[in-house]
């Protein structure tokens, strides 16, 4: 078995030796959701308009929060320097965390998602957009939220520093996943916006290697 | 027949000199001892060594192959020891077992993996809590088994150990004594930074602390500041 | 209480214990579902929707009454280091939230005839309900968070004490706000305001439903231990070797 | 000087050594609440009528970031074990950590808000009763937050587990803290929401460092 | 004239016996060394010792003060040094060392604090670190830091010390030798774990292997089975 293959058996191992761990993150998920009904009342009107933003907010939030310790885990305990000391190079070790991590939030936010819709009183035929949305959306919030793991990684400042260094670079992904969703509640087609979020994932897919590769090489020093 | 040579090497760590104008040189079945008091670079060396870090001055040649031109090949054929262990609470040793020593030697598969990981488990006496999360370890049991993964890792020429006797008893010291004199029998070398002594029939001793003398010289620094400012 | 320290004697007790339970339960739930759907009249205003009054109350009744045990749990752990309180609270929590969850979908179901809404978010009871609901799950969450499990029960026994202040939030919110929800008419000081017909049934529910949760309990219970007993062999057969 | 300022001034004297820390947490509530007009479409009209809503739960988002590693940080690397083991007892640290975030995090917010508030088209006429309920409400967020950092150190997963106890308790304050703005907002008296804000904020007080103290015990071990 | 004693101690840790009818007794000024093989529950016993970890049967007595009742008191005269370092990364040694000190003794102001504080960054030979960042501090520096909040804590009564020459050179194994001598000649305590010998005169050992032994007896064993099942 190659090294990428290694680290992503590793990897979901010890997310799933303790499957709570990916509930926790839908929870929040669902739970964050909640919180803006209650805020702002509960007009059923208003709150279906503004679902899809908030379904995006909240689902760019759930995936970023645990993103923070993929990398400093690693370097706080040593294993980093290890990592790295390997015939396979940091490239398949960053691409290995993303997908274990898509794995074990990306894949479960994508799956409660309906559940958040009907809760924030999203009209039905918004459903089908907004599972193709994450579907094609979330892989690139993971992609992101790991280079900025890795940068933040370095700085050692964890949490709001990665928020800090992803949000910029996923607003697209926000605003095309959004607007995917509010097209279909109004009935117009979606496929150019699915084209754009698919289009964000192929270049994440490529930069991100390259890009959380450099960012851990200065983690290591 | 390989060796591993560095010279005139600097360091600064946080823009403070560690250490200049260091030459080493180890061949193969070799062992180089880093003495020297708290402070004085042996685990910035060892770094060095690893390519973990590049130094500010001088080269590192493995066979006359200049190490920053080849940092990947130098990172497969290399295992370090740090003052951290990386051991991963939820896993079992000998899962951490298999994933390091697979990691490092992908010729291994699942099955030769496993048999190599219950002899690593067996020789650092963890058989009897292979199963367990690596939680319950020890202090001492936890840098047995960081041990183990090194030295039961057949594709590392290079080993860079750092105080490798912190928290062991002396029964895990000599277990670590046997299978240092099997690497180096094997053509393997070692660099290994301690305060204790380790009694490596052999061994070279390379003292930071006459270097450390040597950098306060005015003339070094002078050349320091020369290459700064 | 400190008679029941013993597992081995809780186990003993349990499992003579389990079958009655079991009977009683099976009884209950044939009859009151049978007052509650064949045998009682449907409401003069609600129709037949009236009948998810025999799920909902229930269901809604034991929501608490699991929360008030997990707390009681909470406590024998914490202030009387009950060795039982831990395996109890852990077994407890899963069927509280499944409680809760069919109070809220009942109760949302129930809604959308008679309010003509299946959610209102600003509504006290509904959404202290769904607060309620939240620390079932955190304490769920917290209780397998930790690699130590007698850790996870500790810390989910403090959450536990401190989400008591939801309970009272809960039962009076429909006198402390203006809500849609319908204040107390059944278990409120001064006598029921509920006609023989609908009490009945909604009694053998009630009753029904607190079996199925101490034989629930019980069973969760039973099996926890087995979990440790064998971790605990496992164990000792690891370090024998 | 007595244990509770001893712990202040080192943490304050930490989180001011690293000013990126504080503005950062600032910088997320911002971007943060941005993501809304992108989400959303800018039609102000909405956007002010929900405008309340989101700054807080943005707000309670942003408080609860940078508290995952309050008590962890201490707890990873043994500092823990020795400021248990010292005259002042649990409940002054637990008292001095909290006070130290509100004044890093919490007063930061409060002074961003009304930048917050343009941003998403608020009404001028509901600033003032926004920042006494931020002033309120902030401090009892951060109390809530440092009681489930205490119990959730240690835990996998810390972050996302921090939000999810977290969240429950901290709705009141949104709900309260969000009525008062609405209601400024149409123009009805705001002293009522004001005073369960301030109720809610003592019962914290007393119960934090109770409860945190406990959860710390447990921590210990 | 005070002493510390414990009788039939027991501990698990995560369900799993360590040690159990485990007596230890040290008198004013004198030092209790436990030794033992890796995993022998020296650590463990450490931390009951501290109060950090409740033993499962056992009791602890203070001048014949039991210490579950007064945990209070104890912690304040406790000094405990453990695996890890508790060195942050922002502070300078000085603002770490004026921290600790002044936090375990309220009477410090900060002027005295800093004297102190001063007093023993020069014994650690951390003068000329003192207002740089803790992260650049080596692993034998940051050991030397965390070793003087302890040997210049002067209300500490009773030191526990979890192998405190880890990391340390042979002159900061000297340093605490000496320090080590003056706490106990004013009637102190210690307590330490250790791999290495530390020629602490007329110190008492405590060897956690014999006991590991014991434990493995079937009765003991039955014993701790009847309150799990
Ligand atoms: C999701 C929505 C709902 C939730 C979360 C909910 C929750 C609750 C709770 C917690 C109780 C127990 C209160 C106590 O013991 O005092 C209760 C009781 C009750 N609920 Fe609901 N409910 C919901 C919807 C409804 C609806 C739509 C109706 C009917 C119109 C309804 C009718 C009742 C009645 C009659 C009781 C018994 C009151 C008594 O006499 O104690 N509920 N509900
Ligand atoms: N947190 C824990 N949970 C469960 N078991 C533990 C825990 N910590 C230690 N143990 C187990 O308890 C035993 C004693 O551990 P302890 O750390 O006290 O040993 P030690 O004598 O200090 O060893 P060392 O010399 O390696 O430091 C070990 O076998 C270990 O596996
Ligand atoms: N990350 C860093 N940034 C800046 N300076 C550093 C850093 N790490 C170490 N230093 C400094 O470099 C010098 C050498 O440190 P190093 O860790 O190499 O020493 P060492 O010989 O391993 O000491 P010890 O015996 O204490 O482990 C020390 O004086 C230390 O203060
Ligand atoms: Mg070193
Ligand atoms: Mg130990």
């Amino acid at each position: 078995m190659n090294g990428f293959a290694l680290l992503l058996v590793r990897d979901l191992r010890l997310a799933l030796r303790r499957p709570a761990d990916a509930a926790v993150a839908v929870a929040f998920f669902v739970v964050g959701a909640c919180l803006f009904p209650f805020g702002i009342g509960s007009e059923s009107q208003l709150l279906a308009r503004i679902a899809p933003g908030v379904l995006w907010a909240v689902a760019l939030l759930a995936s970023l929060l645990p993103l923070e310790r993929l990398f400093l885990a690693e370097a706080e305990d040593g294993a980093l320097d290890r990592l790295a000391l390997s015939p396979h190079g940091l490239m398949s070790l960053v691409l290995a965390k993303a997908c274990a991590q898509w794995l074990v939030v990306g894949l479960p936010l994508l799956i409660a998602s309906p559940l958040v819709a009907l809760l924030l009183n999203m009209d039905v035929n918004g459903y089908g957009a907004l599972l193709a949305a994450l579907l094609l959306g979330t892989p690139t919030l993971v992609l992101i939220g790991t280079v900025a793991a890795a940068l933040s990684t370095g700085a050692r400042r964890g949490g709001v520093l990665l928020a800090l260094l992803a949000l910029p670079l996923d607003l697209p992904v926000l605003i095309f996943g959004a607007a995917a969703v509010q097209a279909a509640l109004v009935g117009d087609p979606i496929g150019a916006y699915l084209q754009v979020l698919a289009g964000l994932l192929l270049g994440a897919l490529v930069l991100t290697p390259i890009a959380g590769a450099a960012a851990l090489k200065l983690a290591l020093e | 027949m390989s060796d591993f040579i560095g010279e005139s090497l600097a360091c600064l760590r946080g823009e403070r000199p560690v250490f200049a104008g260091l030459d080493f040189s180890v061949a193969s079945g070799g062992a180089l001892l880093l003495t020297g008091a708290n402070g004085s670079g042996k685990s910035s060396l060892l770094r060095v060594m690893a390519g973990l870090l590049p130094p500010t001055a001088g080269q590192i040649w493995w066979d006359r192959e200049d190490l920053a031109r080849e940092p990947d090949a130098h990172h497969a054929r290399t295992a370090y020891l740090g003052h951290l262990d990386a051991v991963k609470a939820a896993l079992t040793p000998r899962e951490d077992l298999m994933f390091w020593l697979r990691y490092r030697a992908p010729h291994l598969n699942a099955y030769s993996g496993r048999i190599r990981a219950d002899e690593a488990l067996a020789w650092a006496g963890l058989t009897p809590l292979a199963d367990l999360p690596c939680r319950v370890l020890s202090a001492g049991q936890r840098r047995r088994l960081a041990i183990a993964r090194i030295a039961f890792d057949e594709t590392a020429d290079l080993w860079l150990l750092d105080e490798p006797t912190t928290a062991l008893d002396a029964n895990g010291a000599l277990l670590l004594h046997d299978r240092v004199a099997l690497h180096r029998a094997r053509g393997g070398m070692i660099v290994a930074a301690t305060h204790q002594p380790l009694h490596w029939p052999d061994a070279q001793t390379l003292d930071l602390d006459v270097l450390a003398r040597r950098r306060s010289d005015a003339a070094t620094r002078g050349k320091y500041f020369d290459n700064v400012a | 209480m400190q008679f029941l320290a013993n597992p081995a004697r809780f186990l003993r007790i349990a499992n003579a214990l389990l079958p009655w339970l079991a009977l009683i339960t099976i009884g209950l739930f044939a009859s009151g579902l049978y007052y509650a759907f064949l045998a009682s009249p449907p409401d003069y205003q609600q129709g037949d929707s009236v009948r998810i009054m025999y799920i909902h109350v229930p269901a809604a009744w034991m929501a608490l009454m699991s929360y008030a045990s997990l707390a009681v749990f909470a406590l024998m752990l914490l202030v009387w280091k009950h060795p039982l309180a831990d395996v109890l609270a852990r077994s407890a929590a899963p069927i509280g939230a499944g409680f809760t969850l069919i109070a809220l979908v009942t109760g949302s179901l129930w809604g959308r005839p008679t309010w003509g809404t299946w959610w209102a978010w600003g509504d006290a009871r509904l959404t202290s309900v769904l607060v309620l609901f939240f620390f079932y799950l955190g304490h769920m969450a917290l209780t397998h968070a930790f690699d130590d499990a007698t850790r996870g029960a500790r810390a989910a026994a403090v959450l536990a004490l401190v989400g008591v202040v939801n309970l009272p939030v809960v039962k009076f919110s429909v006198d402390w706000w203006s809500t849609l929800h319908q204040p107390a008419s059944i278990s409120r000081i001064g006598g029921s305001a509920i006609d023989p017909s609908m009490l009945t049934p909604l009694l053998l529910m009630a009753g029904a439903f607190l079996g199925y949760f101490l034989c629930l309990l019980i069973l969760r219970a039973r099996a926890e231990l087995a979990r440790r007993k064998l971790r605990v062999l496992q164990l000792l057969a690891a370090e024998r070797g």
